[in-house]
């Protein structure tokens, strides 16, 4: 499958949802959503045969926080959803991707993003005695 | 009978360890060891201080301006500041078994 | 008595086994230190041995800055090993933080934590610096400085 | 009612700080867990604080067995936000002291696996071997195993006819030994006996998993991200992708061993046909990257490594992410202890959890754990319980 048919396929499955398409380069596609499509957007790529999810990043930009999933084994597709900072939850997509469960839960303890419906989002990466409320990764956590 | 054909194969082969204290074989040239600095051709531009990726390098007033310098406990070895110093004043060494007891003496000026 | 004292040293400076232990470094400094073990090197020359136990091990060779969760554990370690107990710090993050001096989660050095008798900087160390750091540990043992409990206890 | 034994952080089998929690009802383990977070450094935060530069000078210490798998990845990732490639040669270049890389990791993990199942003669035989593969990396980038080799633009150092001279000779060396020790693993009946059927990972196991390397390899997968998102010139260097079908930590070991063999290939045929020109394009040491995000990935010695740059426009990175190839792997490695259908027995461990070549120290960067509120004993309380 080529740039273009992935583009086309999730534009016809999720019409006026796509927010953004960006294909910076071959074999690279970067789409976006908004928090409600973004399972959408993923269950349709697991049908066209993504079975293999390369990574979630979670970015804070400021004023909002992005997640982007990454699936794909030649094509990358990214798919970004916006989750705003007063509200910062997304759907979890463990069931579709088993894999997930880590990178969600590293994405939950450095930006403080909530993955609804993963079972295990437990404090454990960053040291025992690591204050509560405090997510490294954001732009106002001042160490280092 | 294989094992035997090993273990003659090793019994004749040399050995395979350097008396390392005894005999020093001398890095390649292109060894990245402990730097060295040579203070006159050193301009004070401070670019290796700006360059350098573990703040390794401090700039230091001398009466002829500021100079670099260079903190060995914390370099890594990494050569990125001999590859931007316009003059060539900070060279490369080939000086790898560096051990002290204090911290103070790991310090180039 | 001084005869008695000299001979323990002169022991104890040919039969220094060590502990490795990873306080967080990149694995650079490990491999070469189990490098320095095999043929190539072949510490054992001098009576070193790889422990895997604490309280077998003289000698703690810790590579890596220190990171936050593996403090307190260190220090465990540390206080498991018998006395008389030698520190060397293993590569420039275990001396000093090295390149990690912006993050967040790193003791900038083993020295913050526990008194260190030899600093080997280097990124990774080589073999030789490793083999150079056990023969400058025998000729201060064999000098009788830090005698009986470790610098700093 | 079952035991919980912590193996680690500080253990004889492995010098990095891992603890594995295993629950055990006899000799067997039912359940199974990871707690990497000794390594914990927080890499990914101070990469914003550093220039893109610096950066690859961090990125290169995540992991000093994949170092020149995550230099490549960064600086690929840097040249495409710029808009610079990298000359041809140069691409050759990385190439080889890549797949010398390779040839270390795998030579270092089959020493590994030896001195696990207690074979040390061919752990010290494999470890004098592997000398001469740091030997080559010394000459080539100026240290043995650190290389900081790859910069933005290209590479640090060309590679002379006496030095190419050398590598061939020494690698046509090495292909004997290779091939000797991928006899012994085939053949010797104290190894089969300790990995033959260990550590069973099914083809659609490892699929769901989303193993990658040669945990996935092994399992049937033909995966590599060499041949299936060409980068460098791998597209033009030929080379097969090991697989095997026996799902087992035999077949891990003998992917590794036929991979270093095909690197060695790989290696002399970028010697033939290297190109000659310019090694590097000059980058100012302190620049700014256009605003922008991007992507890499490797394959990395380990599986896939993937690489995330997000630039403001500013000439410090906005967000650098990474995932490393044992991060994707552990998820397989706690299935593997923890399946009901077989029994796995303790000392079959050691070999189970170097069987997917751990690299803690890339993973704990962002690894999580997964605690299930079970008090763990550690090796201080065990011995005072004993003690009472």
């Amino acid at each position: 499958m080529d740039e273009e048919r992935v583009v086309e396929e999730l534009k016809a499955r999720l019409g006026a949802a796509i927010l953004e398409v960006k294909v910076p380069q071959r074999r690279r596609v970067f789409i976006t959503v908004d928090r409600e499509h973004y399972r959408a957007a993923l269950e349709v790529l697991r049908e066209a045969g993504f079975d293999h999810l390369v990574a979630i990043t979670g970015i804070d930009t400021g004023d909002h926080f992005e997640v982007i999933a990454h699936v794909g084994r030649t094509l990358v597709v990214s798919v970004r959803a916006v989750v705003p900072r007063s509200d910062a939850r997304i759907p979890s997509l463990i069931d579709l991707y088993k894999g997930a469960e880590f990178y969600e839960r590293e994405t939950w303890e450095m930006l403080g993003i909530v993955f609804e419906g993963n079972p295990r989002l437990t404090r454990t990466f960053l040291p025992e005695n690591w204050p509560e409320n405090v997510y490294p990764l954001r732009k106002d956590y001042e160490g280092g | 009978m294989r094992m035997l054909r090993d273990v003659l194969w090793n019994l004749f082969k040399g050995r395979a360890t350097v008396m390392y204290p005894e005999e020093r074989g001398s890095p390649p040239d292109n060894f990245r060891g402990r730097l060295g600095f040579n203070r006159d051709e050193c301009i004070g531009c401070g670019l290796c201080h700006r360059v350098c990726p573990a703040s390794a390098i401090e700039m230091e007033n001398d009466g002829r301006g500021a100079r670099p310098v260079f903190h060995i406990e914390r370099c890594i070895y990494c050569y990125l500041c001999i590859e931007v110093c316009p003059t060539k004043a900070i060279k490369p060494g080939k000086e790898y078994a560096v051990v002290t007891s204090r911290k103070s003496d790991l310090v180039v000026r | 008595m001084k005869l008695l004292t000299r001979l323990v040293n002169w022991g104890r400076s040919r039969s220094l086994w060590v502990l490795l232990i990873n306080t967080g470094a990149c694995n650079a400094c490990d491999i070469e230190v189990i490098a320095a073990l095999s043929p190539r090197y072949d510490v054992e020359r001098f009576g070193v041995l790889l422990k895997g136990s604490p309280r077998h091990a003289d000698v703690l060779l810790i590579t890596g800055a220190v990171t936050r969760q593996v403090r307190d554990r260190l220090l465990r370690i540390y206080r498991q090993m018998p006395e008389p107990k030698y520190v060397v710090a293993v590569g420039t993050c275990a001396v000093s933080g090295g390149v990690y001096d912006r993050c967040y989660n790193v003791y900038k050095g083993v020295d913050e934590v526990l008194p260190v008798h030899a600093y080997v900087p280097g990124c990774p160390v080589k073999p030789e610096a490793v083999i150079e750091a056990i023969s400058v540990l025998r000729r201060v043992i064999e000098r009788g400085e830090f005698n009986g409990r470790g610098k700093g206890g | 009612m079952g035991v919980y034994i912590p193996v680690g952080p500080q253990h004889p089998i492995h010098p990095e700080a891992i603890l594995l929690k295993l629950k055990v009802e006899g000799e067997q383990v039912v359940d199974a867990d990871v707690d990497s977070s000794f390594v914990h450094r927080g890499i990914e935060k101070a990469l914003e604080h550093k220039t893109w530069l610096q950066g690859l000078y961090l990125v290169e210490r995540v992991c000093g067995i994949c170092n020149v798998a995550h230099s490549t990845c960064y600086t690929l990732n840097v040249e495409n936000l710029l808009g610079v490639e990298a000359p041809t040669r140069a691409q050759y270049l990385r190439l080889v002291v890549e797949e010398l890389a390779r040839i270390h990791s795998h030579m270092l993990w089959l020493g590994l696996l030896a001195h696990l199942i207690g074979f040390q003669s061919l752990f010290m035989l494999v470890f004098r071997d592997r000398e001469k593969v740091l030997d080559l990396m010394e000459e080539l980038t100026g240290n043995r195993i650190t290389t900081a080799y790859n910069v933005v633009g290209g590479v640090r150092r060309d590679i002379d006819p006496a030095l190419e001279h050398r590598v061939r000779s020494t690698l046509e060396e090495l292909r004997g030994r290779v091939k000797r020790y991928r006899k012994l693993i085939e053949e010797d009946p104290s190894v089969r006996a300790r990995t033959v059927n260990v550590g069973i990972l099914e083809r659609s196991e490892a699929e769901e998993l989303h193993a990658v390397g040669p945990v996935a390899r092994a399992s049937g997968i033909k995966y590599d991200v060499r041949a299936d998102d060409p980068y460098l010139v791998h597209d033009e260097v030929p080379f097969n992708v090991v697989t095997l079908e026996t799902c087992d930590a035999w077949g891990r070991a003998m992917v590794r061993v036929e991979e270093v063999l095909e690197s060695i290939d790989m290696i002399m045929y970028s010697l033939d046909h290297i190109p000659s020109g310019p090694i590097r394009k000059r980058v100012p040491p302190v620049f700014k990257v256009p605003p922008g995000e991007g992507i890499a990935r490797v394959e990395a010695p380990r599986g896939e490594l993937f690489h995330y740059a997000k630039s403001d426009g500013s000439e410090r990175p906005y967000r650098y992410r990474m995932r490393t190839p044992t991060l994707a792997n552990l998820a397989a490695l706690v299935y593997m202890l923890r399946r009901g259908d077989r029994a796995v027995y303790v000392a079959d461990v050691p070999v189970i959890f170097g069987s997917i070549d751990p690299c803690i120290c890339c993973t704990a960067r962002v690894f999580v754990l997964d605690e299930r509120g079970s008090r763990v004993l550690n090796l201080e309380d065990l011995g005072r319980s004993r003690g009472r």
